[in-house]
């Protein structure tokens, strides 16, 4: 109990930061067309490509030396950036289909 | 200086993500808010680059920037050069991208902060600094549990959706498995966090969860995939926000936690939308009665009708309305049956596309489909705008549906379709439907309208079946 | 220029905040129907009134030998508990009328 | 610990703040969302009173406990006793309320402060410690001022609201004049958080702010008042942030942004339902013109029609819709009103409400006001549904409306209110209008409606006139 309130206290802006962005999060969906669900999926899924800042982060502190991080890490980027641009790119190509018939 | 200069980076990357999802809800802004989450991107990626404090390694920078530029290569022409049919796909491949990225870095951070307290037990430490180190040793196994999860399930996904691997694969009771190997999985994890772990029993770790993805999303049938998608989408969001956090980084944060919250509620809307709670999705109750069902007991006589007599039949009809299905999209007949359409306007007869909201195999799926072959906007009428409307029409050409069109839903309690709203076309005058043989759809059930004394059974693969139609037609 | 910065540094969690707040307030009004827009001015008229706390506050950081921050103090209260009180029993006042009519 | 368990009641209070004014946006969560803010409000109030640390002396006590105990009982009983229609007199009082509480905090905090700092300049203390220092001058000082300009503004509209001030009064040249005295006040507050300030002069600002405010409400028409009440509440609301900001305080902080970020947009919301943008609120461009377009130069006849011809023809139609207006408010005629539909009814007349937006003065006004007379929900039906209901309407009785019947809205481009939709009953067989001579509504314009053939003036007050008419059918 105790350590929980303590937990509390001490990230106390952390958990209003979290509070606030899930109702956010949350509020943004309301009222999704359901022809709109697939490409904002898609969406969805280019903006969590954001990971690949921490790849870079981890990148730009890992040891010149230590190969197998510099090998994972450089995976990670590959990674986060197919996320990335394949994830808007293809949004963009299912939304530009949705506007041409408007 | 420059670190003040990049958090502002990272607080535009969080409204643009912000106000990009927002957008991306209405289709009149959607394709702006698209590319204001990327431009989003864009400077906070480049601000991490740039504005880095402390001298960079030319090696580490050629790696950057090569991994960068040959992921924008692959990604970008992978994404320009697909069909558009296979767009599931391919946010399945993309969003398993994220989940693995997020999973390497934890694999790193998890070795360096081993190294950093020397591998010791943490209860040596001070209490203050081994509670930060607590911190972030869940950040990290929470991390990479998820986002390995992420991974090997989009990658089971894309296989599924891919038609390699689409039959729902029954494990003998294996939700119990499941629940073990997941109960079993965090054991694992909470254990290493408490340990202080072992740099080697990390990678046993990333293999567990990997393997925990690949029986999660096993058993769950081909067709539900969109709907498994966005919750690993919202799973990879959630491995975002970790990392987030074991940086104190602002902006993958806000990005984290705003697509697993906005990822979690668009995947309770899709279910809401296919009418079915999100447990039986993925306790697939759905698929499995279909082996049983589909052998029904249904008796009664079906129709067949020749191309000629549909030709003769809807030449001369004044109003055709037309339902494609999930079939029009396997059978990649969309081009032709725009074709039709353009063939029967100039003969004067009015044609409309009846869309039901989840027909197909994702949301949307038959507005993008038909998209690409051009046909117009105001062409596509809602279910609940054609619904009353099938009175006066003369002729519904079923291309492909099945579960949409169903009465079953309406009349049948014990159906596991029931209560989903459908297409009511046995309305109309004439129903012609085209499939290749009396199997079912996506539900697994048989279907009481294909035995309608209204109803004519046009059987072929769509594509073929509608380029003879048109050719016919044409002789007329 | 430099001030502007050390200032964003400085209060960064405060200025996510009150973004994330200001976007919860601007979804939140989204889409209200007319007739619900008096009850729901109310009802915001309502929740300003958390004001009181920091009038509560005041009262239990005077000296109590301080009368005219005591008086004054009392009157804040007097008024905060105006605004919550008056405030929230209007807003369901109205409310109920639209109720009845469902 | 005290401490902790207060910052979760804290963050409790926050968390149903957001979800009680989401859920009020919804008519069918509407009241339970208020319940919900209250319960959180109350939780936010009892942890401040009672996990307080340190001693309190009981005068400190007994003062705030009976100040509680006044203010509940002088709101709970205005709330419950006064006249529906009274509400927006209310929430204007009870707004200036919020407003003046976070003005007089500030002044206290003032006074403390400065005493604190030993009334020095500030650039004699270190640099670090002015720095915060200044942080709390100026959320003082922009407590202080948007605090007092929220009161007297409040009271104004209250005034005005009430009829005691309902004629927009025209100052010569009062923009310029406003916007000098808010720049006035303004560089005022700067120079107050600059100095370091005087603990004397604050009370000069602090009674600048009010005069301020006074100013600013003092010209817009009383019947703008729901549109400036809301702006002045979304000024409470970051008064009350102010106050946030000061003590650290996160629930003030939520509460506050939340409803100053939500006010505003309600104002713009409200501005937009009248078809008006919020300058021309504020600048007054409207109430301007009212004396010079009255007087028009609209000419043709009307037609009177007594109050037996009018009891005839309702009592043998078919079907009456009813458009109720401000005047039906003034009047305090609802409840004679449903006896009308009860008699009518009776008789075998169908009777349905035409409810426009912005009838009366102030949004859902009407739906309130017959709410009370206990009209049932399904007989009030919206402009867009009611609308293509007129043309099968036999009478349409337009009980002290104006504007919302006036074509010009439709026909005439240099209307003050051209552009906005309008019920359209000008296309029923009959229209009886009833209000007390042919002076104009809110808008200050004539209406041609008046001078339809088919339009006969029912003239009189329109409770005397519809208890007349009411007899008299029941004598038929
Ligand atoms: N839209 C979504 O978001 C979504 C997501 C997941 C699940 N679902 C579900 O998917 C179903 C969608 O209904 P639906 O009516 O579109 O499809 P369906 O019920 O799955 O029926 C598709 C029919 O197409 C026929 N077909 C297959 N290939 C064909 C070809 N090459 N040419 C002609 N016909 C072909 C099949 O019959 P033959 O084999 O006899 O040809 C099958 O009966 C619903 O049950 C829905 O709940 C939808
Ligand atoms: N709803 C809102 O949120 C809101 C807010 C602000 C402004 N407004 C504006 O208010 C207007 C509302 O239109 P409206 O048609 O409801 O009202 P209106 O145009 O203001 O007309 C009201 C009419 O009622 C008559 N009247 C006054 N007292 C009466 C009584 N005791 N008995 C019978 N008749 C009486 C008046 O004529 P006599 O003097 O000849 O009797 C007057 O012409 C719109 O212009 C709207 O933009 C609305």
């Amino acid at each position: 109990m105790e350590n929980i309130l303590d937990f509390f206290s001490l990230h106390r802006e952390m958990i209003y930061f979290i509070i606030l962005s899930v109702f956010v999060g949350v509020e943004v969906i309301g009222g999704v067309p359901t022809v709109l669900h697939t490409p904002l999926m898609s969406g969805a899924n280019a903006i969590h490509g954001v990971v690949i800042v921490g790849a870079i982060y981890v990148m730009l502190n890992v040891d010149p030396a230590d190969y197998v991080s510099l090998l994972l890490g450089t995976l990670a980027v590959l990674l986060g950036t197919l996320n990335v641009v394949g994830g808007f790119v293809v949004t963009d190509r299912m939304l530009e289909m949705f506007k041409k018939k408007k | 200086m420059k670190g003040s200069i990049l958090e502002i980076c990272y607080l535009i990357g969080s409204v643009t993500f912000i106000l990009g999802l927002k957008m991306m809800g209405n289709a009149a802004t959607a394709r702006k808010g698209n590319l204001i989450g990327a431009a989003g991107m864009g400077i906070a990626i480049a601000g991490t680059i740039f504005l880095h404090d402390g001298k960079i390694s030319p090696l580490v920078y050629a790696l950057i920037f090569g991994a960068i530029g040959l992921g924008t290569v692959i990604g970008w022409l992978t994404a320009v050069k697909v069909q558009m049919t296979k767009m599931p796909e391919l946010v399945s491949i993309f969003n398993g991208m994220g989940g693995a990225c997020a999973a390497l870095i934890s694999l790193i951070e998890f070795q360096h902060l081993h190294h950093s307290i020397g591998g010791g037990m943490l209860f040596v430490l001070s209490s203050e600094a081994s509670g930060e180190i607590y911190g972030q040793l869940i950040a990290i196994v929470a991390g990479l549990i998820i986002g390995s999860v992420s991974f090997s399930g989009s990658i089971i996904a894309f296989l599924k959706l891919n038609g390699t691997m689409n039959k729902p694969i029954r494990i003998p009771a294996y939700n119990i498995v499941n629940t073990l190997i997941l109960v079993g999985v965090f054991g694992f994890g909470a254990w290493m966090v408490y340990s202080g772990g072992n740099p080697m029993l990390i990678w046993l770790l990333f293999a567990a969860s990997l393997f925990y993805g690949v029986m999660f999303v096993f058993p769950i049938g081909g067709a539900d995939m969109p709907v498994v998608i966005s919750l690993l989408n919202s799973f990879t969001g959630l491995a975002a926000a970790f990392g987030g956090f074991l940086y104190d980084n602002k902006v993958m944060l806000t990005g984290g936690i705003l697509v697993g919250s906005a990822g979690t509620l668009l995947t309770l809307v899709m279910c809401k939308a296919m009418n079915r709670p999100l447990s039986n999705v993925i306790f697939g109750a759905f698929g499995a009665g279909s082996g049983a069902a589909a052998g029904g007991d249904v008796q009664g006589s079906i129709k067949d009708i020749t191309t000629t007599d549909v030709a003769v039949l809807m030449n001369y009809s004044k109003k055709v309305v037309i339902v494609p299905g999930y079939g029009l999209a396997v059978a990649q007949a969309q081009h032709v049956i725009k074709e039709l359409e353009n063939l029967l306007e100039e003969r004067g007869v009015e044609v409309k596309y009846a869309i039901h909201p989840v027909a197909g195999r994702m949301p949307g799926h038959m507005n993008v489909l038909l998209a690409e072959s051009n046909v117009s906007y105001d062409k596509l009428v809602e279910m609940e705008d054609i619904n009353p409307e099938f009175e006066q029409t003369d002729v519904v050409l079923v291309v492909g549906a099945n579960d949409v069109v169903n009465p079953a839903a309406k009349t049948d309690p014990s159906s596991p379709i029931y209560g989903m709203p459908i297409l009511e076309v046995d309305k109309a005058k004439n129903i012609i439907v085209n499939k290749r043989s009396m199997s079912a759809g996506y539900a697994g059930i048989d279907n009481l309208l294909f035995y309608d004394p209204k109803c004519s059974m046009f059987f072929g693969d769509a594509k073929k079946a509608l380029t003879d139609l048109v050719a016919e037609i044409k002789t007329l």
